[in-house]
């Protein structure tokens, strides 16, 4: 039997569904050594910015009970150096490219998202990263409001035709509502979803474990918090869902298309093995092979839920 | 400075004993990563567990090289390092390695090596290095007490031990010593890896009478490979590198984790 | 030296800061063959209803990265047998006991505490459950939105002179705006955090592993919100917080002071070890020893932020 | 029922080995648990890590008890039993026990134990009790092949054996056999314990012919002490009992493992 991994996102055909996420892949040829990038669904990059960022102070990083908290700052070399150093070696990468972006007001990502498109590079769309303050309405996260969702979604939707994906924060009341949102806005798909809240403390200097003192929760810990999530929002809009968070193996991948996720990332587990994502798409051919699917499609949301 | 490739492989423990007080010495083959020629200052980066309950590996500083096997020196710091000590031989250990850069140029000089508590795996390997070399070179070793020492003092090999308890060798901190010898000898250069106030002390003493100087610096790290950012220093200059999307930090696994001490700032 | 583990929770005095959480601990006196439960800081009850509830269809439980979900549905006695059963043991269970309370109206709750009150048992105040859906207002959960939860607060305020507790969700978009409502509803404390929402799919079968689909997750992989959610409680509002989430051992513990709180509950951990909350306040004790710690309060809040 | 203290316990390995494929009978010393006497049907909840990546225990009937030393049959499952599989002796295995309720009364019935794959455990050992005591019983044993049985088919001793595949005993469910008994002996009374496919099987057959029987059932268990509320099965009949709070829904670990037949519902 032969399977057929492929899914599409939009306009867009994927050799297969499984991606790596933004922010815990790098610019996708860092880890050249030690993996073919191009077996992979698709990269998804580091969030650009309008300008370069530096990021925040050190400490960046503390590992958690199966999961780790980050405060990296989105530091990135900026959309500028990144049109003139990327997307050129995008061109013979053997894989799509999604490009992440972040930004502070409307203008931020729109100016990113226009100077990608007038590059005319080989990217196939852009995943956009809501969890940044809004400094137009007073500092309040994109994400967490349905209106700035809208509005930024819109803005965008006017700007480019390319495959657009809103990347929803779980740190809200109601992520069904925020989708709808943005599908409302123009989004083709949404992703879900970006790290939780979250804090350690070291005892012995009595500082906290991120220099942002609250970081960003990913890994395995928060597996079941995306798989809710994916499901809440799959039964909230009609278009495709890209589940993320704690995946490490073909199983989760499993559990996340069930709950009604088109495609995957794979975050947090890169940074043990930077080839852990073509390994699980090996996996995901086997498995579908030993259980009769012919197609990606058969488990799409064939979760047998409970009424 | 050669480009090495990194390898992912599976060694085999060959050796894993406590050689001090809470300080652990591992031995396994890794042929292929061997063959990267690994050279002192750089590091593996160890998953300890399957599991994922502690998803991040750990780095370790190679301590040693001998044909097809690598040696770490260790201390028990956490979970990951207690599960490390409990390996027995013939297990399979995931590494990742060679990464970072490594120490550099000694001619012209007279190299000074300090070293203390986890951070001595490089310098005892340097030295080992430098010895086979035929270069002349001084190695300082500092701990808290003799319990946590496994070199000899032997001044007369220019082996100086010293301790903060006066145990062994010379009482107090490295940096007396390194300053007498700073003193004694032609054009000194400092390579130094240990624990943070000795690092500091390092680093102010040689901005002070600028000697040339290699620090090995330790950050956490997310994935050692340059995909998470996680393991940033500030840098004194700005002199930007490859995998920094800054001029301001610079990524410690792979800039790093060696620095001429003028290049960074210690906060 | 002696160290003062005693904590003041509005006009009630602890003998130490380590309770145990509600719905983990049964009614107090399940696990008496393994713990003396006199030791504890406060025993918190189960959930009760107005009328008894058999709680959901199993599945129940599953196990996650270091944690499980759970959706036992608020089984319990209800409040007619928990006063005829089991306030009379509370009067020589030698610890203090705090009634939690859940329902589906702001006169269910009153209902159960009214009843409370008028028993005149040994029951030293209420920890108001409020991850439920309010019937009033459509179901939304009382937890979300800080209307519902200043009014069913203030009305609970105006029956009972006792210590009264609002325990939050850690579902929202802002904990801090829901914290402030509790208090200016007239709470006397809050406790954080209630689990998080959570999902997991046998992949065999297709089933959600829980009867709701959606449970609600808990364990150490829920610590770092938890933490987090203390802090940002603590900073919004004047009332000592009660941390829970995740905790395992002393060190836990120490977090949660650090990072605002003035006690803490054990929750999932008591299903492996029931004795686990005594030990921790065993070595709270050594820890504050070695540590010249004096008292309790000198550890409350004492993280050093960065700003 | 005389009702047992739970005790947790810390016991020592003693033995551990596979006794057929993917199954493991392990032995520990635990003397306080076998001073509160266990009898057949009784379980342990084993904390099968250190670690909190698996925070809940793994509930075990216990298969045997000798002085001060208990036994397990287990299959490796998952994550848990693997890591319980690869326990060494001397390991130190966190215990408690004895938890739940036990087989009951057999006078005045000819008692036919059957039991199947990871649910031999408390079939055997109620075998044992029963032939010590010197009650005559038949025995019948299920599984899919040879593989996986380690008693012997000895019709003569009153030991049945069936398999899926017929590569050992009589071929195919342990029901027909189990008919065949039934036909043959004076007041049956049946004691089962087995995979759900099995139970619900036997839970039929009895309803049908309203034999007396008592299964022991398996749920998904948050901490065997009655604190979760984890672990409940529909009850059928509505005699509600100490520690559920409700009617409808029994607690498997402190109202069970042992149920008649007719008091419960399979979903
Ligand atoms: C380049 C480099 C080389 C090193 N070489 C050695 C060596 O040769 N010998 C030696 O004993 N130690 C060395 N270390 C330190 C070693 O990595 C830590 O001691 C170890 O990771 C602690 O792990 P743990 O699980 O025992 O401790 P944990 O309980 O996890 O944590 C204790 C502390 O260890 C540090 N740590 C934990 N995880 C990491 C991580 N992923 N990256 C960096 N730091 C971490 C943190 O500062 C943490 O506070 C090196 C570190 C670096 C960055
Ligand atoms: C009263 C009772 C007695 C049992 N006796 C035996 C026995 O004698 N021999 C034997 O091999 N097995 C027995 N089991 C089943 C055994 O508990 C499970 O096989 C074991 O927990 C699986 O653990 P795992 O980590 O290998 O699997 P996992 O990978 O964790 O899970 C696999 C499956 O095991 C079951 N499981 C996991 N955790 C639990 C838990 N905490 N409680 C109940 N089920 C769980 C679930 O159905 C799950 O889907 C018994 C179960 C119960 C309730
Ligand atoms: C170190 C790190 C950096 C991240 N940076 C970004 C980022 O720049 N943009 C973004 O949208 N998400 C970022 N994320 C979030 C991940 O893409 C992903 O949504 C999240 O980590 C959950 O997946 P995981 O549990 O598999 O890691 C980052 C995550 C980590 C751990
Ligand atoms: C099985 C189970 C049942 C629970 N029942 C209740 C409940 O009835 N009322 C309540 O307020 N919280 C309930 N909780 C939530 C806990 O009290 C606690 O807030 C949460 O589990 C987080 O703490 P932990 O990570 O230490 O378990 C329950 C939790 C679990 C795991
Ligand atoms: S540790 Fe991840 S970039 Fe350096
Ligand atoms: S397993 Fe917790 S009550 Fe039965």
């Amino acid at each position: 039997m032969t399977v057929d991994l492929s899914v599409s996102l939009g306009d867009v055909s994927f050799k297969n569904p499984v991606f790596v996420a933004s922010g815990t892949f790098g610019y996708g040829t860092e880890s050249n050594d030690l993996v073919d990038v191009s077996q992979l669904g698709a990269i998804v990059t580091k969030s650009i910015t309008k300008h370069p960022r530096e990021g925040n102070p050190p400490p960046r990083i503390v590992e958690t009970p199966s999961g780790m908290i980050n405060s990296i700052g989105l530091a990135n070399i900026g959309v500028d150096k990144y049109i003139e150093k990327m997307i050129p070696v995008y061109e013979k990468i053997g894989t799509h490219v999604i490009t992440n972006i972040a930004g502070f007001s409307i203008d931020d990502y729109l100016h990113v998202l226009e100077k990608l498109e007038s590059s005319g590079g080989n990217v196939c769309g852009y995943e956009i990263n809501v969890s940044c303050p809004n400094v137009d309405t007073g500092r309040m996260e994109f994400s967490v409001d349905p209106k700035s969702t809208r509005e930024l979604t819109k803005a965008l939707r006017s700007a480019t035709k390319k495959l657009l994906i809103l990347k929803l924060s779980p740190n809200v009341t109601d992520i069904g509502e925020i989708a709808a949102a943005a599908v409302e806005g123009g989004a083709d798909a949404l992703s879900a979803i970006n790290t939780l809240f979250g804090m350690s403390i070291d005892p012995a200097t009595r500082r906290p474990n991120i220099n942002t003192n609250i970081g960003g929760l990913s890994g395995p810990s928060i597996r079941p918090v995306g798989i809710a999530s994916v499901y809440k929002i799959s039964k909230a809009v009609d278009v495709p869902v890209i589940g993320i968070g704690g995946i490490t193996s073909v199983k989760d991948v499993i559990e996340y298309l069930l709950a009604g996720a088109s495609a995957v990332q794979v975050g947090t587990a890169n940074f043990r093995d930077a080839a852990i994502a073509t390994r699980i798409i090996n996996d995901l051919g086997t498995y579908c092979e030993e259980n009769d699917i012919a197609t990606i499609c058969d488990l799409i949301g064939k979760v047998e839920s409970y009424d | 400075m050669i480009v090495k490739k990194m390898i992912a492989e599976k060694g085999t423990v060959l050796n894993n004993e406590e050689i001090a007080h809470g300080i652990y010495q591992m031995t396994f083959s890794a042929e292929r990563i061997c063959n990267e020629e690994p050279f002192p200052g750089q590091f593996l980066n160890i998953c300890v567990d399957d599991s994922w309950e502690h998803p991040l590996r750990r780095p370790m500083s190679i301590a040693d090289v001998n044909d097809n096997q690598l040696s770490i020196i260790y201390k028990v710091f956490g979970e990951g390092t207690k599960i490390l000590s409990e390996y027995k031989n013939g297990y399979s250990i995931d590494l990742l390695g060679p990464l970072g850069n490594s120490f550099g140029e000694t001619e012209g000089t007279t190299p000074i090596l300090i070293g203390g508590g986890v951070g001595l795996s490089p310098i005892i390997w340097f030295h080992k290095v430098l010895q086979t070399n035929g270069v002349e070179h001084k190695i300082v070793v500092g701990a808290q007490s003799v319990n946590e020492h496994f070199l000899s003092h032997d001044p007369e090999e220019n082996i100086y031990l010293t301790t903060d308890d006066g145990s062994v060798g010379e009482h107090g901190t490295v940096m007396p010593t390194v300053k007498k010898i700073c003193d004694e000898v032609e054009n000194p250069k400092l390579f130094s890896c240990g624990p943070e106030p000795m690092m500091k002390a390092v680093h102010l003493f040689v901005n002070k009478f600028d000697f040339p100087c290699e620090l090995s610096v330790e950050s956490y790290m997310g994935c050692a490979t340059g995909l998470c950012q996680g393991c940033v220093i500030e840098r004194a200059s700005n002199s930007l590198k490859e995998h920094s999307y800054h001029e301001r930090y610079s990524l410690v696994c792979t800039d790093g984790p060696i620095y001429q001490a003028k290049e960074i700032v210690f906060s």
